[in-house]
């Protein structure tokens, strides 16, 4: 089960507040967008979640149970890519499911070929340029077995191509393999094609300060970016993100 | 000791079980344990029941490895000796080995130091203990000099050649080995032995030492030890020459020119104007014993029946 | 802060005298073989009119050892690190340095130099400035590639790559290479005074060992461990000092 | 590699030996107070059935206690690292351990353990594991806060951070402190034989310096140096095989 | 001065050509974008321009001088922050200009209020998210003296409207001051609102498939992005790249 539920929390560094009173659902197997200005919170609300700081106040619930401070209950992957320097890129991928003990190198090698990395299972990470490092990062989250997966920006360093692949395998496995998704991301257009729901944050300290439900069908056609819902979501959304970084 | 107590296991040795025991020195082999290696490779040890295995000192010091019972004997020296059993350590002198200080004042010829008056005014170079100022003031005290012009220098672990090479213009050396050595160098040396000037100087140096713990328990042991050491030392004694070979075999290296020059000089002062080989005098521990206490260099007096015994020695002239 | 954290070990070193003070008596080990804590302990307060000098005179002589030494090994890092050349040619000779026994040296620095102060710090230097050249090459060259890549790329010329990054990233390392050459300082001091000295914990430590006094050994053993102690904690303090930045990050690693 | 790149310092060390050649004659130096490169190497040639026995023996020892040492140094290392707690408690008492003369340790051990191996070892144990504990400790716990945070939040427990993180991280720092230790293990080996040894460097050399054999003394020195720089050649290689990965980054920092 | 010729650069690692024969062109004061999938070597010309490596054939000409494997003629802002852990945000910003030897804190300050950094002056990098890591990385490369910039996606990781103002922060730079400018971006509207000419990059081994010249007038207004011009534009550089990623 991995509805996750999040009430009231709150946290702040150094005695300035970066989460305020933040609230926010994610019911089993949604794929949730959060969109929202940099800097507002939004890695930090990733990191509440997957249990690297306690939250100051509110709680965290994860199937029904506290996971506040507890680790490893989500499969993450961070806003960098964070590869171990002295494993290849086939043992940096495979890392996260090494640690959560069910570990697949076929898998892991399928992966790498689809995301383009086929041929680069043994070089090190300081051989692969940014996007490649992005995808590894993101393959190595896919591999890892929670139900509930926080995606941080995992497309930003890529091209348009690239990018709208990764998606649409990101969705294809979702599909194939219920989870929860929770994926951060500043392109709305990505959001809307990829998301159920997407949470608008507001700046620092950050709430939610708007949801959208994106009513597409699925499975999503690539030409749902061209349609008239589409182009009014991207513009409220707009909007509202506007309207929370002018205040 | 581990295998003397299950006789028989291996040992498929003919005639009866050897005692082990360990014989430690004060210092690297040198002539003055000439004796001890004559007697291991003679056979007089066997020939009492012993198998000794001679061993260094090391950092660890002779006098508390004997003490603590880790080497059943040990050489030491009549000065140690003395401050040890005033602290309380429990070892006893059973023979000594060399009659009369041989130690003296040493200086290279140049540097014409021809007697205790003409320290005054130059360096010495000694290891810092409170008793080299003592001695030195009172072999100057005879010629009426002041211990105090001695300028005193601690020269560690630098040797007496190293150390007159620089700065320092005398030291206190053993003429048997470091005088010899100085001889076979060609570097002549002026001497003041101790003996010339004080007859309280005159101490035992070394001696053979064992612990209370072993002449309680085992005094049988104890004398065979020292008998066959007698025999070796005697045998040094009579024939120096193979002695020294004796030695050097045992210690290949050793300086053998060393070896022979030094054994030659110290054959004849091993037992010299003793009645027998190892004795030793009450009178030599006394008088040492209440210089040292006079000269600050003892918190007690010592109890000198308790720090050497003759009753070791073997009874009959060889 | 280590004020507050210090209770932990000053408890167990209670502790650990408390259990040599009772297993002595119980083992009758003689004072002249092992004293027990309490006897050291009043031998050390009696016998401070005696002792004060030669401790002076070794904090003295090994706080100078140990800033020579720690500048020679640095300079010699740095040196080194910056000629590639150099490095290949004088690393091995270094390791070499290290094993030259003081048993041999101590008559060569004698005639060269006679008993004054030089061959003891030579003897000091020797000890301290290998851990810390060492520990100082291996933190710069171990620089996080994509911040040279930058430096570089920003035309950064060699010395302003080696005192912007290498530097400050070798920080770490150079600290662990004092504090390991702190400890030895004091030793080195000790042992150097073996060399031949008027005064100092080595000369004390000799001549009461060679009056077989042992519980004044051990006082000596006792003013040596509180002198590297005392040294490595400056170490710790200034290191807290220097190093800043590092807030987060590894140090609070209590997963 | 370490091949090619040898030659340099092999250059530097024949032209040292060749100025010690030539300048000791000029200086009238003699021979018992330093030896000529020639007389040595002849020495060494001549006399190497007397000493061969003696080298292996150190050879052994020091390997033994070399291994022994750095198992327990990395042991103590991540003990101390895992648990906080005991870290601040036994960290100070690692630093005491280094202060502990041999001279006073020399006969307790002996008393304790007697002659045998086991004091000698002790001895190299106490001076190889303190470089390699302070070391590991240090990179351990200079792991990069980015990559801690993903361990931690992709769930790995304290065993797996280590292991996988802090292990892998800390190597470089290990090879540093097993550098200095493989160079201190000879030396240690050669200390721990004055401790009363029947065979071995140390006792060689004692024995030659007491008969004043200068010559001979500096052939054991030589032997000591050969010995490091064997060890510390052979941590080198193997730093090489383990650590493979840094082909780029700081290595080649030829800026 | 500031022109930039490329002539025939080839570069490979490990036996694997990353550049062949890639030719370009930027002229005094000119605004160039680049595009190209992910691992194409677009940060490898950089590092070659650079002078970090040095390529196995070609030619670089800065302004009529040599600069193969000269460091230091570039201002440079790469693709990973790189800031300097030790150094506070003030101090990492000022590192470029330090390096040139022009060092001045007051605009170093004013820029960081500027790209919304006020406040984190003496913060150190690893108290900033990520968005901001990449602005304090902009700033570092706009304080740098050189007369070309080279920027390695200097926006990926920051929401649109922080994007757009600084989009529009760094024309008015430009404009003000002009310097010649290098830009490597996955956004192909982000491109066209900023760049004189598009240059699109190939696969691995990357040559310029395509140039595009933008004839938008200047100052440019943010309306643009909705002309028809802009659209027709878009489409031609996303059958190029689609082309060049199919292939
Ligand atoms: N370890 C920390 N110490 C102090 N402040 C921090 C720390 N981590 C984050 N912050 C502050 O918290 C705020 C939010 O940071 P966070 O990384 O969550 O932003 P974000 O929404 O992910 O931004 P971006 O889109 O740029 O990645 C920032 O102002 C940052 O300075
Ligand atoms: N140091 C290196 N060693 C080996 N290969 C390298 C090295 N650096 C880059 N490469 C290879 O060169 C190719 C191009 O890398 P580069 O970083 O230039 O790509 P890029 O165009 O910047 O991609 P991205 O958009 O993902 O940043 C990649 O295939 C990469 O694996
Ligand atoms: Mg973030
Ligand atoms: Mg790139």
């Amino acid at each position: 089960m991995a509805e996750l539920a999040i009430e009231q929390l709150t946290k702040s560094f150094d005695g300035t507040e970066v989460l305020k009173a933040l609230s926010l659902n994610i019911a089993d197997d949604e794929f949730v967008a959060v969109l929202g200005p940099s800097g507002s919170g939004k890695s930090t609300l990733f990191h509440l979640i997957g249990g690297l700081y306690e939250p100051d106040t509110g709680t965290i619930l994860l199937g029904g149970e506290n996971i506040k401070g507890q680790k490893g209950s989500v499969s993450y992957m961070p806003q960098s890519p964070s590869l171990l320097p002295w494993r290849t890129v086939l043992d940096n991928v495979l890392l996260g499911a090494e640690i959560a003990g069910h570990k697949d190198q076929q898998a892991a090698i399928q992966m790498m070929e689809k995301a383009g990395l086929a041929g680069y299972e043994q070089s090190y990470p300081h051989q692969l340029s940014g996007g490649m490092k992005q995808r590894a990062a993101f393959i190595r989250s896919l591999l890892s077995p929670q139900p509930l997966i926080l995606l941080d920006e995992p497309f930003s360093a890529l091209d348009e191509f690239t990018r709208s692949e990764m998606q649409k395998w990101l969705l294809d496995i979702w599909q194939h393999n219920k989870r929860s998704i929770l994926f951060v991301t500043h392109n709305i257009e990505e959001a809307l094609f990829l998301a159920d729901r997407i949470l608008v944050l507001s700046e620092k300290p950050a709430r939610v300060v708007a949801e959208f439900k994106v009513g597409f069908a699925r499975p999503r056609a690539e030409d749902i970016t061209l349609t008239e819902e589409f182009l009014q979501y991207k513009k409220d959304i707009y909007k509202v993100l506007k309207k929370g970084t002018g205040e | 000791t581990e295998e003397a107590e299950n006789p028989g296991s291996d040992v498929a040795n003919e005639q009866q079980e050897l005692q082990e025991v360990t014989m430690v020195l004060d210092w690297t082999p040198n002539t003055n344990h000439t004796g001890l290696y004559v007697a291991q490779q003679k056979g007089y040890f066997e020939e009492q029941g012993l198998d000794v295995e001679i061993i260094l000192p090391g950092e660890a010091g002779a006098n508390q490895l004997v003490a603590s019972n880790q080497a059943e004997f040990g050489i030491g020296a009549q000065e140690s000796l003395t401050e040890a059993r005033v602290q309380d350590i429990p070892i006893v002198s059973i023979a000594a080995l060399i009659q009369h200080n041989t130690s003296g004042f040493a200086s290279p010829k140049d540097k014409g130091i021809e007697s205790p008056s003409d320290y005054e005014g130059k360096t010495y170079g000694g290891w810092g203990a409170p008793v080299e100022k003592a001695v030195l003031g009172s072999i100057m005290e005879q010629e009426a000099a002041d211990v105090e012009n001695v300028d005193i220098v601690n020269i560690g672990n630098s040797d007496f050649f190293t150390a007159v090479e620089r700065d320092i213009d005398f030291a206190w050396i053993y003429y048997g080995w470091t005088g010899i050595e100085a001889e076979l160098r060609g570097d002549e040396l002026n001497m003041q032995y101790l003996t010339d000037y004080s007859d309280k100087l005159d101490y035992y140096t070394p001696i053979l030492m064992t612990n209370e713990n072993l002449i309680a328990e085992d005094p049988e042991t104890v004398r065979a030890f020292t008998k066959a050491v007698s025999q070796g030392y005697e045998f040094a004694i009579d024939e120096p020459e193979q002695a020294a070979e004796i030695l050097i075999e045992a210690v290949p290296d050793l300086d053998p020119e060393l070896v022979k020059a030094s054994q030659e000089w110290l054959s004849p002062k091993y037992q010299d104007d003793a009645a027998k080989f190892g004795e030793q005098q009450e009178q030599v521990w006394a008088d040492y014993a209440a210089w040292m206490f006079d000269n600050g260099l003892l918190d007690e007096e010592l109890d000198v029946e308790q720090a050497y015994t003759n009753e070791f020695l073997p009874e009959e002239e060889n | 802060m280590i004020m507050r954290k210090g209770w932990r070990p000053v408890l167990v070193l209670i502790l650990l005298l408390i259990i040599w003070q009772v297993l002595v008596p119980l083992f009758e080990v003689p004072e002249w073989l092992l004293p027990t804590p309490y006897q050291i302990g009043v031998e050390a307060i009696n016998s401070w009119p005696n002792y004060s000098g030669h401790l002076f005179a070794t904090i003295r002589l090994s706080i100078l050892g140990f800033l020579i030494g720690s500048s020679i090994g640095l300079g010699v890092a740095i040196i080194l690190h910056l000629v590639p050349k150099l490095r290949e040619t004088f690393y091995p000779l270094l390791i070499l340095s290290q094993n030259i026994p003081i048993i041999v040296l101590a008559p060569l620095l004698v005639i060269w130099f006679g008993f004054g102060l030089l061959p003891k710090l030579i003897i000091i230097i020797l000890v301290c400035f290998f851990p810390i050249t060492i520990a100082a090459l291996d933190g710069f060259r171990q620089t996080s590639g994509e911040l040279l890549h930058y430096m570089k790329m920003a035309g950064a010329d060699r010395r302003q790559i080696f005192w912007k990054l290498e530097w400050p990233h070798a920080m770490p390392s150079i600290f662990s290479g004092l504090k390991i050459a702190a400890t030895y300082s004091v030793m080195g001091a000790v042992i150097s005074e073996w060399l031949g000295a008027q005064e100092g914990i080595g000369v004390y430590m000799t001549l009461a060992s060679s009056s077989f006094r042992t519980t004044q050994v051990f006082v000596a053993i006792l003013l040596i461990m509180c002198l590297s102690m005392l040294f490595f904690a400056a170490i710790v303090l200034l290191e807290k000092r220097v190093i800043r930045w590092k807030t987060s990050g590894g140090g609070n690693s209590n997963g």
